[in-house]
């Protein structure tokens, strides 16, 4: 089954800007379904970033986060060909990973 | 660009029809028993399939027609016979929106 | 403001936490630069802040102490949002030695929204997508060299369409 | 005496109905334009009357913005709109349907068997009238029905695997302009003249006809969003909405249009609907396709 992550690394310099876009449908447990019943909540809890072996970011999320999450931040010390690691983990404990390569 | 005297005047006759149509629905609820929610419920049944043909149904009728049947299944044939009368007025105003938009609706169109 | 009892248990708990990050700190070989603020560095959930209700308790609950308004935190956010389900919002800074950035929004169920670990080399600046329940302020907190500095701008949310 | 039931529901109805109803006088009795019934219709002024009306009232606008809709309209919206667009919610929708169009049927035929130039950057030759069958054939009623050909069951109208084909096939033609074509057939005609009469028809109980948003009023706001202006309005097609968390397809853009003016939705993919894309696109030919697109 494809990823349910999709990243974007660009180095420009020794900056490297990350984009990602994760399918999850990050239900907050307010909402009600058709027929009134509230949908409990499933929500991505962690993400991390890692690069060379260290976080190079952690996003830590509630439950206001949009459906299919989307993070933009850029860090220093990537370069072309790098790898960058992605893994997040929900509520549920359900989790993904994904290996980047910097572009 | 010829300004739009039509259009309110218009919906002013749409208002009034719905408004006699309500008036005369409501006016002739006796206390309501189960053969008055038939009568009732049919025409308001009826007019709505009416509207269907014409394919302009509203969304408050269907929801005052199960309003309708929902008071009736309970018992409270008064509530039923009141919301089968709405219905009814709303299905009518529907037929009526639908025909008087056969030619009316050459007022919008761009030129 | 009264601290209720699940907050003083959490910032007990916080600050034990804090206590042992620090010693770990100290055994371990990773040079840090500086001793990691209260709750920023380490990794673990900061469960007890999502839980808050109210903007002050959830900011207490992740960093142990109040933000200070500052014109150095740039919150980009929109004046109307498009729809209060996808709320594009993002902030930079030119503040020094930065080491979390957080999101708040008042008037949501829980005011955290968002929180996010930056360590040493990474640029301090986040652009994410969040759900407004209503109108509400939005806060951006920055943790930059151990205190906190914030800015707030007012987000209009209202439904869509022409109503059922 | 009156008689003393409380129609407390009868009343509310009535005064729903005339508040509706007066609403619907008041905000929308903006000079609509220019009257003079044709009696046979006339696509081609039809289409360039229809472009003058939307390049007059935006003037700064070029052709081609009017295809992102509100977002052309308000600067807020815009930028809104543009950092949506860096790494668009969509993403996922495109792929799926990428998958879905290259994975073969059970008999081995595939999508591409069905249509011209194997389904690739043909999206704004759709609808089509077509000929034999006497009826317009929107792109989503022929990708079902070269499922069908093929034995397989056909995906809902208003469903994700519907939005990811259509998604795909969208994306295969970005930049083309619509080319919408009336074949010299009587029936052709009549189609077109029964979309643009829908069109302009008020239904429901708010008594609002799409030209009454979409002709009157765009860029004006009603309650949180900016109204889109007809013109250009198919272009972005499908599109992931904000509001439903999901994509949507043209067939459910219309039904749920239908249902917020309190209009009983027609089945998807009815004659009617399928005639109102057949004029909505035909006058918005030239302009260019630019879905599958994300809206509020």
């Amino acid at each position: 089954m494809a990823s349910t992550i999709r990243v974007r690394a660009t180095a420009t310099g020794d900056t490297t800007e990350v984009q990602a876009l994760i399918q999850h449908p990050m239900d907050s447990g307010f909402v009600k379904d058709a027929k009134g019943v509230l949908i409990p909540p499933h929500f991505i809890q962690q993400v991390t970033f890692e690069h060379d072996g260290k976080n190079v970011f952690v996003a830590d999320w509630g439950t206001a986060v949009s459906k299919d999450p989307y993070v933009k931040f850029s860090f220093k010390g990537g370069k072309k060909d790098d790898e960058l690691k992605i893994s997040w983990v929900d509520n549920k404990g359900a989790s993904d990973a994904l290996t980047a390569k910097i572009q | 660009m010829k300004t739009l005297k039509r259009n309110p005047m218009q919906t002013l006759i749409l208002v009034l029809v719905s408004a006699w149509l309500i008036g005369s629905a409501s006016s002739a609820m006796a206390a309501g028993s189960e053969a008055d929610f038939k009568t009732a419920y049919a025409a308001a049944e009826a007019a709505n399939t009416q509207a269907g043909v014409l394919r302009d149904q509203w969304t408050t009728t269907a929801s005052a027609l199960s309003a309708a049947k929902k008071a009736a299944a309970a018992g409270d044939f008064d509530a039923a016979v009141a919301h089968a009368g709405q219905a009814e007025a709303l299905a009518k105003a529907s037929i009526y929106q639908a025909t008087s938009e056969k030619e009316a609706w050459k007022n919008l169109e761009i030129h | 403001m009264t601290i209720n009892d699940d907050g003083f248990i959490a910032t007990r708990r916080l600050i034990l936490q804090g206590a042992l990050t620090v010693a770990l700190v100290g055994l371990g070989d990773i040079p840090f630069g500086l001793a990691p603020a209260l709750a920023a560095a380490n990794d673990k959930y900061p469960e007890e802040a999502f839980k808050q209700k109210a903007e002050a308790d959830a900011i207490k609950a992740l960093y142990g102490r109040t933000a200070e308004p500052s014109d150095k935190v740039k919150l980009d956010a929109p004046e109307i949002a498009e729809n209060g389900a996808v709320v594009p919002i993002s902030v930079s800074t030119t503040l020094a030695d930065v080491t979390s950035i957080s999101f708040l929004v008042a008037d949501n169920p829980n005011a955290l929204a968002a929180s996010y670990q930056i360590p040493p080399g990474t640029m301090p600046s986040v652009a994410n997508r969040l759900k407004m329940a209503k109108t509400s302020n939005v806060t951006a907190i920055v943790e930059a060299g151990g205190k906190l500095y914030s800015a707030t701008k007012e987000v209009k949310v209202t439904v869509g369409g022409c109503g059922g | 005496m009156r008689s003393a039931i409380p129609l407390a529901s009868a009343g509310l109805a009535f005064r729903s109905l005339a508040l509706a109803a007066l609403l619907g006088a008041l905000a929308f009795a903006a000079p609509g334009p220019a009257v003079a019934a044709a009696d046979t219709p006339d696509p081609v002024a039809d289409a360039a009357a229809f472009q003058k009306y939307f390049t007059d009232k935006f003037p700064k606008l070029k052709l081609a913005d009017f295809v992102n809709g509100p977002y052309s309209l308000n600067e807020d919206m815009h930028r809104q709109w543009v950092e949506k667009e860096e790494f668009p919610p969509y993403d996922f929708s495109l792929d799926m349907g990428k998958e879905m169009f290259s994975k073969p049927f059970k008999n081995g035929k595939s999508y591409a068997d069905c249509f011209p130039n194997q389904g690739i950057g043909i999206r704004q030759n759709y609808p089509y009238f077509d000929t034999k069958e006497g009826k317009v054939v929107t792109l989503e009623l022929a990708l079902n029905r070269c499922r069908e050909a093929n034995g397989e069951a056909p995906f809902s109208y208003v469903k994700d695997e519907m939005a990811a084909l259509t998604a795909y096939m969208a994306y295969t033609s970005r930049g083309k302009p619509f080319d919408i074509k009336i074949p010299n057939d009587p029936r052709a005609l009549e189609a077109y003249q029964n979309g643009k009469r829908y069109f302009y028809t008020r239904r429901g109980q708010l008594n609002f006809s799409c030209a009454s948003c979409h002709v009157q009023n765009p860029g004006q706001r009603i309650r949180a969003e900016i109204l889109a202006p007809a013109l250009g309005i198919l272009n972005a097609m499908p599109i992931y909405r904000s509001e439903w968390g999901g994509m949507g397809t043209i067939s459910r853009r219309f039904v749920s249009c239908n249902s917020q003016t309190r209009g009983v939705p027609l089945e998807p993919q009815a004659d009617e609907y399928r005639d109102l894309e057949y004029y909505l696109s035909y006058v918005s030919n030239g302009l260019p396709i630019s879905g599958p697109g994300a809206r509020p």
